[in-house]
Formats: structure tokens, C-alpha cells, sequence
């Protein structure tokens, strides 16, 4: 028995007449208290219609159930200096920060991590296209993409499968939109096999003037659709009522099965960016809004509850690409490319010549009321009829159990692992050089365009991408998304704070000034309670390394559910760090040899570190330890350094040390910058400590010999620990470690690039 | 030797972004009359007779079509 | 009085705010045309750039080529104005018959972007008078469908007419046939690329500046004529 | 209404990187005995019945093959 067999459309009317119908609520995965909470704020059973709506945006996807208690940490440890640069926070589709010269600078990574695994090439190009759609919906033009990937094995046959697929994917949509990608990372790991994470990052920039935000105000106003027509694709759980909708009709079956799978259409994204962009200069956009999970569902419910708080929708309007789709249907579409606008009446012939010119279908499927209410209507019947804050922001919060697993301990003991000799240190330099996650990602990004545009200052494989915003300035940022999962794994909260410090010094290495945060919380099911300490941990680990820092959160999202079985993945707290530079003319290369007669200095402090390393983890397959500790000031300290220099021309290039260690930072220098080295170890530290050990805080810098006594006159005036590491050597092709080994430019080479190509061939 | 046939076509309900274009693009190019386009692949392939029928498949199903968003259909053709 | 260069905009088209920007970094002014409007806006020269038009979702250039725009582009090639196809404008230009074959996937069928040498094969075309003979440039390729074909007697006469104008030095890329980056039609006028050269014009924001020279050459072919 | 089915494949001697690397990738796979292996379009239309097989063999000719390099085929399929 189904609300619909006695009625084609299940109506407002025909719900209150038929109150004890069951309804398919738990196959749509809502809790018997969340459905018992609908019918109390409706005061009666919900339509089909709006049974799909609340289902889908009390998921965890969008109502942030289990997160919200967490993460509104954020929101506490944000002091006024920290919020003084930020003209939009969470809440918003993507931060925004005021960068200067009346630039405004928006930017969010966002997860696509599930559908990237059923379907690589399309999970990821949808990624793209979605992270995309929330920058301009802040009335920004989208400049650059970036990607964090994470894979099972190197050479596990599904990973054969996932990663070519993805890399296609988020550069077959990201190329085709004309958005160099400017960065990202690629990380294997064993937990993530059954479970990739595919995390897209978007940038865009605006005058501050122009920013927009979501909302519907404005009784009168006309709600206008416009982009790519509505289908049955990304419907998934829905199609439960679809198929009671259809009983008897040979269609049912067929719906049932439907493809959670959505394709993307680049092409039709890319029109509507410079449609979107052409509206805004003409002044005709009161509030737009992406359409992004839970389709209109979303975008209605999210719009009218910023607003005014009323809006009528006329369903039948809504153009379509599949014949015969109920409301429930078109109200959760997950079809791509699509926007959603708030028009004054006068404005809507403007609007509708902008779309022409640019073939952008667009319809007016509705207009903003005073009534408090979301109306939706079908055939001429009201088939919703709710009040829109309940569906979009007054879910379900759950304060789910936390709980320290109790294996932790057990995992931070330290093992001891057996170290190599100095005579082994050649082959474990070659090895770690060629090890599956420290290897060339050129395989990858040699896929992505860097330059359209033409503003792409740096990219792969530099620290971090940079962009220039004002081509008469130079003004431009620079932006980094690290995170290593296994620092997470061992201590969470240690672990989101490195990932933080990782991206901040990323960004400080380029010259510029790291200014805000936005991450992308990826985690396994928060219903484990020691996946919800690792959380909380995390969440607090990165709230309170950005009150030191000084720089906010901005924006971020969050992934539950990572996990194949019930192994969960490494938590993976991506942090991205955006910074300014106000001349990117004064950027920081990675590669040496840029000038004649540089030497080379090591700044921050070595200590015996190697909990988490990527020397544990690839000569000896081990997880255990502490990570390296975290200092903060120090960071702080380092990036005002690296400022300073870049603005005074004392620095010729910088890499910063992370995963291998100095060995793995001065192989990527010489080899990135095409030059040879001549370097020393200190006399009082292991040799295999000084090249492997992963402690933070440590810049491989190369002065130009002219500056070399004012630049370390200065490190030693601000107590910053540096020694001097040795010198480029651009006659050698060589890179010489004194009294440990030497190796020509091409054995580094050929060691370090020929691992991606000969997995993925 | 026979040859044998792949077509590989989008599901129906899943959006083809190549079909539409091509679809959009005749009005303007004069052409009337075609209310719908849908693009998909087509293989050739030469086969021993060796070859039988579920091997065809499961080459079809496995590399040349994405069975996600893709029907396909085998058909052998006399030389 | 400065030269004017068109840049045509296509749906899809991606660089050419980027084409535009070389031009003016060239010293001549830089003209935006529509694809609808079929009108060259008094231009002296014109540059088809890259992208993906209509998303090149039937093959690359296919749909491009019917836009109103490359009427008067078309008439205007007969009448020896400068032509500069890049990329997809290069597709674009061979779809058109402006120029003669095909480029098909590149042979390792995934979109490749790198910096890349180019050998300078022919210094005469309107668009390459100011390289040496011989000369090796640095110039970005970005392409998923830049493999250059064309049927044998055709390769034949480019070859023997001298008209591939720049070849790929080193290992070739994408499979083209003889290593050809660039030709030109029979009178040295239009030329297409798959290459970038207008990402290659400052080494702030590429790899080297010396894309600068096609755009100085055509600036000179115009003062001359 | 009928539907139109156009072929589109590479020409013979034209090179064909897709086949190819399908043809490369098969006994990788495990799978013997594929000599060759073409791959090509197909483009399913539905059209008026007011359109006639010498506009169809423009439409492909015109824009769904270039025939530089490809050839084409156009099939009536009854409905
Ligand atoms: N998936 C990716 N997409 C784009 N760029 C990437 C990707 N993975 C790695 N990169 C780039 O390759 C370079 C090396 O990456 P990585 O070693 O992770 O950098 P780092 O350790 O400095 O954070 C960086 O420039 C990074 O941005
Ligand atoms: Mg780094």
C-alpha cells in the first residue's frame, strides 16, 4: 500500500485526507523520530513530494547532523581580528576574504568521493563542476582549480581502475572550462581501496562590491531556473517512490535500478559562467544559488529561508529531459549545470536576452511571497507546503557518542624499527625518490591545463599554485590543500594542526602571506564512535592552530561514511591555506639554479622523527609512533622570514621539507629546478636522521651569494635556527651529499619520474 | 575470421551531452526535422573463429563500454 | 596607425582573452569578434584561438567551422589575410578547409599539457618571419586530439612545399605524422598550430616568451603590406 | 518518425589511436584471439519523415563524418 494508488499526484489535500498511508520513509533513510518530527511540523503525514524533500536534506550530506555540534568550534574560536579580513564565513556557499585593492578572493574544496568510486570519470568531473558552481554563485569569476586525491595501493588492480578514470575526469571538465589547475596532491594508502577521495578546489575573485549572496528577498521577485534541463540523473533513493508512483507500468522496474551516476556537460557549465558572469555586470541578480546535491530541493528551500522566507514554485515549469517524472523526481535531481536566480519582475526580459545570446535554456518557475512558506505546485496542486527553514536548516542534530579507541595507545608506543646504515643511504635515496607517494605526480598533471588564462604564476610541481587576480598590480594568491592521513591517523588533533602548518608553509614558501582556511573533512561513519573522536580531535586540533596563526576558517564541508566494511579510512582533514601576494613578480620558485652563485641553507630544526614517516611506511609497511610535533610560532615566524626575503630579492628559491624529508626536498629541488647541488650533513646528527626524518617547520632556501650574509644576518636576528646546507652547482649535473653519495641529475630523474607512468601506462 | 560489431550507446535516462550538441547544432546549420540525437561508439573488430560468444561479451561489457552509463549490443557480421 | 587583430569567440572558447592579451603585448590592438556576428569589424588579421568549442563533444572544430563568423573568415583567407589558428583554431581552420587535413587523439589517448620544443621549419609564413631557420622555441602544448593526419599524397606536397612550419623537437607528443606541430596554406598566409604561443609571451606566466614572435610577425607582414 | 542510424568510422588508412590501444590492451586482459580493432561513431537520430536520404547523407557527410579522414554510412531502421 503506497500514498499514490488511488491518486496520480499525492497533493496536500489528498495527504490530509489519507493520514495513515505507510510511507516508504525508512528506504529514503530517515529515522522513525525524524519522520514522526516531519509530521509534527507539517501536522499531518508529509506528500511524497515532501517526504523526498526533508529525506534528502536531512541526510548527513546536507544537514551536517553529526558534524554541526563539532563544528561550530569554529565559529567560537573565531576571534573579531580573525573574522576583520572575511566578508562571508560558513554558512555561505564559500568563504570569501577581502585580499586587497578592492579584490575579493572566494575558494572552498568540497568532497566527491562516493560517485568517484562508482564511476571514476564522471564522480570526479561532477566534482569539478560542482565546486565550481558554488564559487560563482558568490558573483565570483571562477580563476583556478585544484585537486586532492587519495587512492588504495599504487599497484592494487581497482586503483588501476579509480585513478586513471579520475584524472581524466577532473581534467576532461576542468580543461574543457577553461580553469588551469594550479595544484593538488596524490596519496596511496591501503584504506582507501574501496574508498577513494576525490576532493576539488575551487578560486574565484570579484570586486568586493559585487559579491552575492544567497537570498530570495523581496516579495514580488521572480525565481528563475536557468542551465542544463532536469533528469532522472543523482535521483537515487527516491526512485522508491517513483517505482510506487509507476506499479503496474513496465517503467518501474527501470526506475528502480536508476544510476546514482551523473554526467557532467563542461560545455554547458562553461556558457553559463560567462552567462552568470554578464548578469552580474549588468546588476539583474538580487540572490542566485547553485544547484548542487538535493537539486531544487536544496536551492528552493535554501533560498526562500534566507530571504523573506516565502516563495511559490510552479513544478510543471521546471523543463525536463525524461518523460513522465513526478514531483518527488524533479524535486531531488542531481542533474549538473544548473543555477538559480532571484530576478526583480522589471529585470526578467534582461535576464532572459542575457541567456539568449549565451543558448542558456532558462524559465520563471516561480516568485518570491511573504507568506513564511514554501509552496510547491503540480498540475494545480499544492504538493509542498512547509515551512522552508525546517527543510534546510532546522534538521536533526545528533550528538553522536565519542569515544578514544581503544587501540590508540597501543598505536602511539613506538616501535623500534631497524635503520640503515650511511652505506645504504644511496639506494634508500633512489628508492624513496621513486616510493609510490613521493614520486613525480607529473603522470597526473601533465593531464591538466596550467595555463589557460594566462594568470598562472606557479603550479606543478611547486609548493603551492599562484595566481595573478590584477594584471595591472600583479596582485595575486597563492594556495595549498595538504593533509597526511597516517599524522592523523596516530593523533588526530596533532595531525589536522600539520596539515595546517603544511599548507601554511606551502604558501609562505611562494612569498606570500597566508591569509584564510577552507578544508574538507573526510572521515568514516561518524555512527563508530572512535571515528567521532578522531573528528572532534581534528575539528579542534584546526580550529585552535587557526587562533594562532591568526587566520580563519572560511568555509569546508564534510564526508562521513569513508569506509569499506567497517574499516574506516585514514581520517583525512584536507586543509587548504590561502595566502596574498601583492606582486606576484616577487613569487618564490621551487626549482635551484634560477641565478648564478646561489648557496643553499637549511632553516628550522632536525630531530629524530619518524612516527608516520614515509620511511616507515615504505620500508617497513609501519603505522606507529607519534608525529612530529607541531610548532606553530615557529611556522609564523618562518613565513614572516620567507616574506621578508621574497619582498628584499634576498631568496632565489625555497622548498619547504615534508613527507622524505630533506633528502626527498633537495631531490626535487635540483631535479625541478634542472641544476645540480653540492651539500653537507652536519658532523653531529646520523646522517639517515638529517636526510629522512620528517620534523616540521624546515625550508630548503637558496640565496643568491651576494645576499647570503644580509639574509642570514637576519635569521640569526630573529632566532630563527638555520645552517648552511651547501651550494647550487649548475656545471655539475650532479647532486652531491658529502661523504654519503652522488647522484646525476638523470639517475634522480628516471628514479623519481618513471613511477606514476609505469603503473598507469 | 569473422568481424564482429560493438555498439555502445548512453543509457537512455543518462544525459548525452555529444548527442545534444549535434542536436542543437542542425537547426542552425539549415537542417530541420531531427528531434533527436544521441551519440555513441561503434567497434570493429576481427576475430578467429576461436572466439566464442560469451568472450565477446565480456570483452564488450568489460573494456569497450562503461555498462554504468552504457548499453551495448554484439553482432557478428559474415565477411 | 596599429594594426587590428581579430580574436574570434566561439561558445566554449577558452583562450582568447589570453590571444588577446599576446597581441597587445605585440604592440597591435586586439579586436574581440562573435561567432554569431559575421563580421570582421575591420580587422587586419585574425586569430581563431583555443578551447572547446561547442565543447568539440562530434569532433573538435566540427560545429565551429558553420558559425556566421568564418564566412567573412574564409572569404578573407582568399584574399591573403593573415589567419592564425591555435589549438582548436587549428582544428577549427583544417574542419573549414582552410587548411588541409585532420588531427585526430593523441596516441596515448589522454590530454597532454607540457612545455614543449618546436622546431621552426619554415621562417617565410606571414606568422614566423621573425624566428630563424632552424630555431628551437618553448611553447606549450595543450591538447587531447593533436594528432596531426592527413592522407599521403597531401603530407607529400606539405612537405615538398615546404609548408610544415614548425615540427616537434624531440619525442613527439601525440603521434602526429612527421612530427608536425604547424603548417600553412599555399601561400603562407593562414597557419595552424596546435601549440600555445600566446601562453608563451612572458616567463612570468609561461615558459619562455618566445611565442611573442608569431604575433610580432604577423604586426610586421601588416606594416609591409 | 524514423529512426536514423549514421556509422561513422576511421578511415583504413588513417591512423586510429582508440582502436588501437583497445586492440593493445585485449590480450593484456586475457582475452586472445582480436586481430583488429576499429573504433568509430555511431549517432542514432530520430528524424521527421519529411526528411529525405539525400538531406540524411548531407547532415553525416556535412557534419557527423569528416571525410578527410572518416567514412560514413547512413541506415533507415524501422521504428
Ligand atoms: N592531484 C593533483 N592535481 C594537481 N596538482 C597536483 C596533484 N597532486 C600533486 N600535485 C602537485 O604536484 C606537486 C607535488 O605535490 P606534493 O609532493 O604533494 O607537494 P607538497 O608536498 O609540496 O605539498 C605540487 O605542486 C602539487 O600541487
Ligand atoms: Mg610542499
Amino acid at each position: 500500500m503506497t500514498a499514490n494508488k488511488t491518486h496520480n499526484t499525492d497533493s496536500v489535500k489528498h495527504a490530509e485526507s489519507t493520514p495513515d498511508v505507510p510511507q516508504p520513509y525508512t528506504e529514503l533513510g530517515l529515522k522513525d523520530d525524524e519522520y514522526q518530527r516531519i509530521r509534527e511540523i507539517l501536522g499531518r503525514r508529509p506528500t511524497d513530494a515532501e517526504l523526498a524533500m526533508y529525506s534528502v536534506m536531512w541526510s548527513e550530506h546536507c544537514s551536517y547532523k553529526s558534524s554541526k555540534v563539532h563544528l561550530s568550534y569554529f565559529g567560537k574560536t573565531t576571534t573579531e581580528q580573525m573574522r576583520s579580513k572575511m566578508l562571508a564565513g560558513i554558512g555561505e556557499n564559500a568563504g570569501v576574504v577581502d585580499i586587497g585593492d578592492g579584490w575579493a578572493v572566494t575558494f572552498k574544496v568540497e568532497s566527491h568521493n562516493h560517485p568517484s568510486y562508482v564511476e571514476p570519470y564522471q564522480g570526479a568531473a561532477t566534482g569539478v563542476g560542482g565546486i565550481v558552481r558554488d564559487i560563482m554563485a558568490m558573483g565570483a569569476r571562477p580563476l583556478a582549480v585544484m585537486d586532492s586525491l587519495r587512492f588504495g595501493p599504487a599497484d592494487a588492480p581497482d586503483t588501476r581502475r579509480v585513478l586513471p578514470g579520475v584524472v581524466a575526469g577532473v581534467g576532461g571538465y576542468g580543461n574543457c572550462l577553461g580553469l588551469p589547475n594550479i595544484g593538488g596532491e596524490v596519496v596511496f594508502d591501503p584504506t582507501y581501496l574501496g574508498n577513494p577521495l576525490v576532493n576539488a578546489l575551487c578560486v574565484g575573485a570579484m570586486r568586493v562590491e559585487d559579491l552575492h549572496l544567497a537570498h530570495a528577498s523581496g516579495t514580488g521577485n521572480k525565481i528563475i531556473l536557468f542551465g542544463a534541463r532536469t533528469g532522472l540523473d543523482g535521483i537515487g533513493g527516491v526512485s522508491v517512490l517513483a517505482s510506487d508512483t509507476f506499479s503496474g507500468d513496465e517503467t518501474s522496474a527501470g526506475r528502480k535500478k536508476l544510476p546514482s551516476v551523473q554526467v557532467g556537460d563542461p560545455f554547458m557549465e562553461k556558457v553559463l559562467i560567462e552567462c552568470c558572469l554578464e548578469l552580474f555586470r549588468e546588476g539583474i541578480v538580487v540572490g542566485i544559488q547553485d544547484l548542487g546535491g538535493a537539486g531544487l530541493s536544496c536551492a528552493t528551500s535554501e533560498l526562500a529561508s534566507a530571504g523573506d522566507g516565502g516563495m511559490h514554485v510552479v513544478l510543471d515549469r521546471v523543463p525536463l529531459r525524461a518523460k513522465g517524472m513526478t514531483p518527488a523526481e524533479i524535486l531531488s535531481s542531481e542533474s549538473q549545470e544548473r543555477m538559480c536566480a532571484v530576478v526583480k519582475p522589471s529585470d526578467v526580459d534582461a535576464f532572459m536576452r542575457v541567456c539568449a545570446k549565451w543558448d542558456v535554456t532558462a524559465t520563471e518557475i516561480g516568485e518570491v511571497t511573504d507568506t513564511g512558506r514554501l509552496v510547491i505546485t503540480w498540475h494545480d496542486e499544492v504538493v509542498v507546503d512547509v515551512p522552508p527553514r525546517t527543510v534546510a536548516h532546522e534538521g536533526p542534530v545528533y550528538n553522536r557518542p565519542v569515544q578514544r579507541p581503544a587501540d590508540q595507545d597501543s598505536l602511539q608506543r613506538p616501535v623500534d624499527l631497524p635503520r640503515p646504515s650511511t652505506s645504504d643511504l644511496r639506494d634508500l635515496v633512489l628508492r624513496m625518490a621513486g616510493s609510490h607517494n613521493l614520486s613525480s605526480r607529473n603522470w597526473v598533471t601533465d593531464q591538466y591545463d596550467r595555463y589557460v588564462r594566462g594568470g598562472t604564476v606557479l603550479s606543478q610541481p611547486s609548493d603551492s599554485g599562484m595566481i595573478r587576480i590584477d594584471e595591472e598590480s600583479g596582485r595575486g594568491v597563492a594556495l595549498s590543500v595538504d593533509c597526511n592521513g597516517r599524522y592523523c591517523k596516530l593523533d588526530p588533533y596533532t595531525g589536522a594542526q600539520l596539515a595546517l602548518a603544511e599548507a601554511y608553509r606551502n604558501v609562505a614558501v611562494s612569498g606570500a602571506t597566508p591569509v584564510a582556511v577552507t578544508n574538507c573533512l573526510n572521515f568514516g561513519s561518524p555512527e563508530d564512535p572512535g571515528v567521532m573522536w578522531q573528528f572532534e580531535q581534528a575539528v579542534r586540533g584546526l580550529a585552535d592552530g587557526c587562533v594562532e596563526l591568526g587566520i580563519p576558517v572560511t568555509g569546508g564541508n564534510v564526508s562521513f561514511y569513508n569506509q569499506t566494511g567497517s574499516t574506516a579510512i585514514l581520517p583525512t582533514p584536507v586543509v587548504g591555506v590561502l595566502g596574498v601576494i601583492d606582486d606576484v613578480r616577487r613569487r618564490i620558485p621551487t626549482g635551484i639554479g634560477a641565478e648564478a652563485g646561489e648557496t643553499l641553507l637549511l632553516l628550522g630544526t632536525t630531530s629524530d622523527e619518524f612516527g608516520g614517516s614515509e620511511w616507515a611506511h615504505v620500508v617497513h609497511g609501519s603505522l606507529s609512533g607519534l608525529p612530529p610535533r607541531v610548532d606553530l610560532k615557529h611556522e609564523m615566524l618562518l613565513a614572516d622570514i620567507l616574506r621578508a626575503g621574497s619582498r628584499d630579492g634576498m631568496i632565489s628559491a625555497a622548498h619547504d621539507l615534508a613527507e622524505g624529508g630533506l633528502a626527498q626536498a633537495i631531490v626535487e629541488a635540483c631535479l625541478i629546478g634542472q641544476t645540480g647541488a653540492r651539500i653537507f650533513l652536519a658532523e653531529d646528527q646520523d646522517p639517515f636522521v638529517q636526510l629522512f626524518s620528517e620534523s616540521t617547520g624546515r625550508v630548503i632556501v637558496a640565496v643568491p651569494r651576494t645576499e647570503e650574509l644580509r639574509f642570514t644576518d637576519m635569521l640569526t636576528a630573529r632566532s630563527m635556527p638555520w645552517r648552511k646546507l651547501g651550494v647550487v652547482d649548475p656545471e655539475s649535473k650532479a647532486l652531491e651529499i658529502q661523504d654519503v653519495a652522488t647522484f646525476g641529475l638523470e639517475e634522480l630523474s628516471n628514479a623519481w619520474q618513471g613511477t606514476l607512468p609505469a603503473l598507469f601506462h | 575470421m569473422a568481424r564482429v560489431v560493438v555498439d555502445v550507446m548512453p543509457k537512455p535516462e543518462i544525459l548525452d551531452p555529444q548527442g545534444q550538441a549535434v542536436a542543437k547544432a542542425l537547426p542552425r546549420l539549415g537542417f530541420a526535422g531531427v528531434t533527436e540525437v544521441r551519440q555513441g561508439k561503434r567497434f570493429e573488430l576481427e576475430v578467429d573463429d576461436s572466439v566464442d560468444d560469451e568472450t565477446l561479451t565480456k570483452i564488450a561489457a568489460d573494456l569497450l563500454a562503461n555498462t554504468v552509463i552504457e548499453d551495448f549490443t554484439v553482432r557478428r557480421i559474415d565477411a | 596607425m596599429t594594426a587590428k587583430i581579430g580574436v574570434i569567440t566561439f561558445p566554449g572558447t577558452l583562450d582568447d582573452q589570453d590571444a588577446a592579451r599576446a597581441v597587445k603585448y605585440a604592440g597591435a590592438e586586439a579586436v574581440s569578434l562573435w561567432h554569431a556576428d559575421a563580421d570582421l569589424r575591420g580587422v587586419d588579421a585574425v586569430i581563431v584561438p583555443g578551447g572547446f568549442s561547442y565543447g568539440d563533444y562530434l569532433r573538435c572544430g566540427a560545429i565551429a567551422r558553420f558559425a556566421p563568423v568564418m564566412g567573412p573568415v574564409i572569404e578573407a583567407a582568399a584574399k591573403g589575410m593573415p589567419i592564425l589558428g591555435i589549438c582548436n583554431g587549428f582544428q577549427i581552420l583544417c574542419e573549414a578547409g582552410l587548411l588541409p587535413g585532420a588531427l585526430v587523439r593523441n596516441s596515448e589517448l589522454h590530454f597532454v599539457c607540457r612545455d614543449q620544443w618546436l622546431r621552426v621549419e619554415n621562417t617565410t609564413t606571414a606568422w614566423s618571419t621573425r624566428y630563424d631557420q632552424g630555431a628551437e622555441i618553448l611553447i606549450p602544448l595543450k591538447s587531447g586530439e593533436g594528432g596531426y593526419v592527413a592522407e599521403p599524397n597531401t603530407l607529400a606536397e606539405l612537405e615538398g612545399e615546404g609548408r610544415v612550419v614548425f615540427r616537434y623537437a624531440g619525442a613527439n607528443p601525440n603521434g602526429s605524422l612527421n612530427e608536425i606541430a604547424g603548417i600553412t596554406d599555399a601561400r603562407g598566409r593562414v597557419v595552424g598550430l596546435m601549440p600555445h604561443p600566446e601562453h608563451a609571451i612572458d616567463a612570468l606566466t609561461g615558459p619562455s616568451d618566445d611565442g611573442l614572435g608569431m604575433f610580432l610577425s604577423a604586426i610586421d607582414a601588416l606594416v609591409k603590406a
